[in-house]
């Protein structure tokens, strides 16, 4: 009864205030449509390097006449296979054999190969870690190398550089969504800040004809959980419409990989409602205490 | 939702509505509470042990004021402009502190009392602001029905309440009007009527006629009457010298501060 | 930076102050404007012809009110509560437009008046608002200095003039006070202080003494009296039935928005 | 010496509402630190994009025995470079001899090359455009192939793909600064709005004493202009902090190449400030008008 004597309040309020809950509402739309794009970009390029370092395994390859002297067994490629078969980092791999190497190699270079006396290249595992930054640790299980392994490589210097960029365009992006998730609570709070601040006589006068500060608090809050409500909601609209309308128009030309994935709009989007309404009614909240010490 | 020892000055439930409506012969019948003789058990409504008030640039206010209000008396408030009439208002209601002193309102010392309770306190003292403090976005109804609404009335009950002192302030038609719609003798009277809802045991009034002509002023003293013979103990802080004189009530006289005249049936002075 | 057709009425630069601390009289040998047969040639100060103002919600404000005052005269407007003396004073700011009929001030057409005009008409015309309208983030000095800046006095004249003012109406020692540090006395008091200041040839005062204790309202009214004995022409709205019966002035009398009575030398009614 | 009478008028009134005022400083802040850093991010990105367009070279490979039955003469060869010469799309162009590729080759695949007869690989010409969108002109200025040349190869997929990574990046944050500075012009005028509608009775007192529109709106604007400047230099400080104190710290752990500029921060620095002014003041200006009709 007295929840529905609230409600009441707060649209009356909104309804009377019409200026200062209009600026409140862009407020948190803008607020929340930057957060909003900005999560999205930043999964999407996460995305895109995860799919980078997808590049990265580890080359496992066996003996050849010309450089140990003498073709690694069955046996011994065998040996290496159960211990990658056991070694939890790898995710999967995959046998080149000599032959294969060889098509891959005529494909490349024709000129090269067509005058080759003998396939001077060796067989192979192409080991796929679980995640990317095994690399190294695969590559140093197989150190020393096994009996029948030539040499175990897994680019060094690229992977190094991918990782280190994927990191730092991680962190960007983390460090840059704080930023913008502190800016538009401050510029939230802000808002609600000034807006209560011109109607302070308005409370002082409620407090002095007998109303206790939840009864003051109660409406204004729920004034904030609304305005919070309708800005995010049309921020999660907006980013709906820059998803279908502008994403494909991008990705279209972009002939991006199947696995890099879309953010998880749904999920996004409620952290930006539940945030708005938070801040909405908390920042309402905090604020009025200081106007009701009459 | 009242405190006890304040809503006891009201025997009956209806008796303040009673009397508002009711002709004067009805209430005359009853005990007169405004005589102190009649209620000499009864612990006195407001008591101000030498208090003083100093605002923050070293300007006294108040200077070691020392009255006792009894219960259903009738008091004016006198003294020129910035003798420290409003600050008596304030203090009551809890809005400022003393600087020093104590001050008692239904046996409450209001230094006691706890931040949770002021609502309550505030409630029980009808008050006629000055400036009137109307809520400027909000109707002369809604006004009035926000002094209701926050003791908890319901729905009905106010829609029953609200338009009814409206219409005896001669608001009937100006329901409707928000504040600034209203001329300033109107933002007066819903100040009044606001006051006045809640048949509060206490009624201050801070120059409460200042902006309203002679007539309608004389029906509003009346109705302070009617009010004061229920039992509700009335201080009306006044410039209106004729009214003062006529009326020959209790009259506290201020001068920068200090109470300079405390008669039983004073004049303006 | 004062329109002629007004200033003029201000016959040396200096009569308004000297009669502000003169002794009366000095003014009183001289011709007194406020008797319209001593001006016959000069065009009246005020004229509402037929003047309807309609609130939004069909709220008749004022029905064909019709009068005129000359240059010089001093005019009470009283009625009750709601009547429409407000409305008439927020005419002749343009702070409204009326409904239907003419006004004319100082010799022009209000309705032709261009809105690049109005700041000049507004300096011309000092008035007291009923709710005061100080601007409530600065002290009762720059409250009053206000009204002398935005006419372009240089700061050594507002040095001189704001603290005499003050001093005139009492509040010499009040003047680095904010609107809501100061009793409603005393910010009327500043409101008075700054319709003077600068001398218009026009005072429109809507209940200059309505939070003024007796003798502080006669110290105002004697202050009116003797501007008004220097050529300015003064209107007041007041309820002070006493003082309107005292001083048998011309009084137009308002009811329900109409012009009721018009008296060379009325009383309160 | 009116000017005089508004500033200090300016000044008054920050000091007076001192809780608005900092609310306009933060929002300015907050507007003008995000749009920095956002061009601040975006020129980096740009330039790296740029940088990565630098490998996109236009190869000129000239006849062997192997592939046109005869090696291509100095003749022929000097005949391309005039060709090259004349080009104004191009920027500069390398010879790489049939020695210095084998030399690369050898480097690259030491097994292929040290059974290899004789050098099977041919001259050729390494042609940098002055622009990487020129690659596809470049190419096509040489087609049909001069007498001589075997053919002319542009990665004409990596070319396209490059191109276009560039331009949507591009597109992106051009797009980005344009909703960042809509969303701060936004954000900051809302400010404004609030901060002038909570003294809208203030304003109205001012005209009914008689001040002229341009008497209540000078200060005013003079006091937008003064946060708007107090806020924008704040925000460049914050900037100049954040490049000083954390681009060093990413930019160490990548070995970025050196062609990869930081943007030009005193121009960034100059456009923020001035865009907060101009919102300032005209943001106040604009909004007053409303309030000025008494
Ligand atoms: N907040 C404040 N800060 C400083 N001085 C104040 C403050 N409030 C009131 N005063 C001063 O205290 C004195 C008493 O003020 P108060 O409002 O009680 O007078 P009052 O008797 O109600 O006068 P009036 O009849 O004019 O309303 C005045 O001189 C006033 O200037
Ligand atoms: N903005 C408005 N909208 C609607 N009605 C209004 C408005 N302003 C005034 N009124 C009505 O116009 C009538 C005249 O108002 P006005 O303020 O002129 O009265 P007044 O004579 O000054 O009264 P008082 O003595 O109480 O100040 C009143 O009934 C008032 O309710
Ligand atoms: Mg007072
Ligand atoms: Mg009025």
């Amino acid at each position: 009864m007295r929840a529905r004597l609230f409600v009441t309040e707060a649209f009356r309020s909104i309804a009377a205030n019409l200026s200062t809950s209009v600026a409140a509402v862009m407020t948190v739309l803008i607020g929340m449509f930057l957060l909003g794009l900005f999560i999205a970009l930043g999964s999407w390029v996460i995305s895109w390097t995860n799919h980078v370092k997808k590049d990265l395994v580890v080359d496992v390859y066996f003996c050849t006449e010309l450089t140990c002297g003498t073709e690694a067994t069955t046996k011994e490629i065998n040996a290496v296979k159960l211990q990658l078969d056991q070694n939890p980092d790898v995710k999967s791999y995959k046998f080149v054999s000599k032959d294969d190497a060889w098509e891959e190699m005529k494909d490349r270079f024709p000129e090269l190969t067509e005058n080759a006396p003998r396939n001077p290249l060796p067989a192979s595992y192409e080991v796929i870690p679980e995640d990317a930054d095994q690399v190294q640790a695969i590559a140093a299980s197989l150190q020393p190398p096994p009996v029948g392994v030539e040499t175990v490589k897994y680019g060094e210097k690229k992977a190094e550089r991918v990782l280190q960029v994927a990191k730092i365009i991680g962190g960007i992006f983390l460090v840059g969504s704080l930023i913008l998730l502190v800016a538009s609570t401050i510029l939230i709070a802000n808002t609600i800040r000034l807006s209560i601040f011109s109607r302070r006589r308005e409370i002082e006068v409620m407090k002095l004809v007998g109303a206790s500060n939840w009864f003051v608090r109660a409406p204004f809050m729920l004034e904030g959980l609304l305005c919070g409500l309708a800005g995010s909601i049309l921020a999660v609209v907006l980013l709906l419409l820059a998803k279908e309308l502008a994403l494909p128009g991008i990705m279209g030309r972009i002939e991006s990989p199947g696995d890099i994935q879309a953010w998880n709009f749904p999920v996004v989007a409620l952290i930006l409602i539940v945030m708005s309404l938070l801040v909405g009614a908390f920042g309402s909240g905090i604020t009025l205490r200081r106007f009701l010490r009459i | 939702m009242q405190e006890a020892d304040l809503t006891e000055q009201l025997e009956q439930p209806g008796a303040a509505t009673a009397a508002l409506n009711g002709d004067p012969a009805e209430s005359a019948t009853a005990v007169d509470p405004a005589d102190p003789a009649a209620a000499p058990s009864e612990a006195p409504m407001i008591v101000f042990e030498a208090v003083t008030k100093v605002y923050d640039p070293n300007v006294v206010a108040l200077r070691e004021a020392s009255f006792v209000i009894e219960k259903g008396e009738f008091v004016f408030l006198v003294g020129p402009s910035g003798s420290g009439k409003s600050t008596i208002m304030r203090l009551l209601l809890k809005e400022l502190d003393p600087t020093d002193g104590r001050i008692i309102v239904g046996g409450r010392e209001l230094a006691r009392l706890r931040r949770s309770k002021v609502p309550m306190l505030r409630r029980n003292l009808g008050c006629v602001f000055q400036d009137f403090k109307l809520l400027t976005d909000r109707t002369a109804y809604d006004n009035v029905a926000y002094a209701l609404k926050v003791q908890g009335d319901s729905k009905t009950q106010i829609r029953a309440k609200v338009p009814e002192i409206l219409a005896l302030v001669g608001l009937g038609s100006k329901m409707t009007n928000v504040p600034h719609e209203l001329s300033g003798g109107e933002q007066q009277r819903v100040s009044i009527a606001r006051a006045f809802v809640n048949h509060p045991p206490l009624l201050i009034c801070d120059e409460p006629t200042g902006n309203l002509d002679p007539d309608t002023s004389v029906g509003i003293m009346q109705l302070l009457y009617r009010i004061n013979r229920t039992g509700t103990t009335v201080v009306m802080a006044t410039h209106d010298r004729e009214m003062v004189d006529k009326m020959r009530k209790r009259v506290i006289a201020l001068e920068e501060g200090v109470v300079v005249r405390d008669e039983r049936r004073g004049g303006y002075g």
